[in-house]
């Protein structure tokens, strides 16, 4: 059981319904900890969507470590 | 100055460029995204961008820096709005000072590209019907 | 908004962009030629443009017709100075407004490259040393 | 023998030392016409001079006309 700091943005903030989240969770990839989330969230198909893991874009099979800070990246839309 | 920022105030294109001018530069090529009253033929009555800014900050500050090293300019920077923008608001600010003209304009058109596809912003159109939606740059052109 | 003009004053590049805002555009790029405190190794103290203004306001009419013509741009303008300028003085200002970036930045470069080429404008720089001469844009890059 | 208004810019008109001037010239084309001025005023060879009749580009073997208005153009430097 690790505990990961996640915050988030666009789309997946209103399906969440908070901002961020500490989770405790038993995930040892990113591409897992998605998962699980969707699973409480009814958030989107993983499709086009990138991780940064403290604040790096990531692999989403990287292995997460206690106390990492994890984003979901939706399709970005600047400029 | 070579900056990459976020502000959650209207933008002030005049001082942006004041910040930029060098007597030793002959060319100034300068990008700005508004917020159009349209997207394709739906009416669009406001924005909100949304930002990661910690990494935004960090990835924008990078993109900038490529620039630096790639072509032959003096000066880069580039500013992006977040919050909620009202149609003709600034959304982006990219100025790029240079000895010649051609340096200037490549990399000016190279920061906001990259900008456009790696920093972490979302956004999210109101649309006239009420309706609303978060859309991104691979759908739109 | 779809002028060539000739200013004897200082330009105001505020005024231009705020003349060429329209909320059914994206994209705006702008291009600044300033006045540069050398060339090549040279110390520039002021220049002088001189125009023969009639054929120079057609012939910069004809090219901004000529961009909207062969780029989606909805507002093309282009400023230039006349007179005597100093170091950082603004020569010349081009401003496209387009719904997308592409064109914006196309019709921009556009411009001011036949401007420069077409235009009867013609610069006398006064160097540091006290020597002064006319020069040109074939021998200049 | 015909009457032209010409006006002169940039090195021309320092080696002409005024703005215009009305010539009466027996000249039957532009070119013929800047070689009979630069022999007044020595101005420099025509080299990559261009000439412009009635504020339109023109070959310099166009004829003139009576009234024609005469610039020669040094090659260019605007922005």
């Amino acid at each position: 059981m690790i505990s990961v700091d996640v915050e988030f943005f666009a789309m997946l903030r209103e399906h969440a319904g908070r901002e961020r989240e500490k989770v405790e969770t038993n995930a040892d990839t990113a591409a897992e900890l998605y998962s699980e989330l969707a699973d409480r969230y009814a958030f989107p198909d993983i499709g086009r969507m990138k991780v940064a893991i403290n604040q790096e874009f990531s692999d989403w099979e990287s292995r997460l470590s206690d106390g990492d800070s994890v984003v979901f990246i939706p399709p970005v839309a600047g400029g | 100055m070579s900056d990459f920022l976020f502000s959650h105030d209207l933008l002030d294109p005049a001082s942006y460029r004041q910040a930029q001018t060098d007597s030793a530069c002959g060319g100034f090529v300068c990008f700005e995204g508004w917020v159009r009253n349209h997207n394709d033929d739906r009416p669009v009555i406001r924005l909100e961008y949304q930002a990661y800014e910690k990494m935004g900050i960090r990835e924008g500050q990078r993109v900038l820096d490529e620039a630096l090293e790639q072509f032959e300019v003096s000066g880069v920077s580039c500013i992006h709005r977040t919050g909620t923008l009202e149609i003709g608001d600034l959304a982006v600010w990219v100025g790029v000072s240079a000895h010649h003209r051609d340096a200037a304009f490549s990399a000016c058109r190279y920061i906001i590209d990259e900008i456009k596809l790696r920093v972490p912003i979302w956004k999210k159109e109101h649309y006239a019907d009420g309706d609303s939606g978060w859309i991104n740059n691979e759908q739109a052109k």
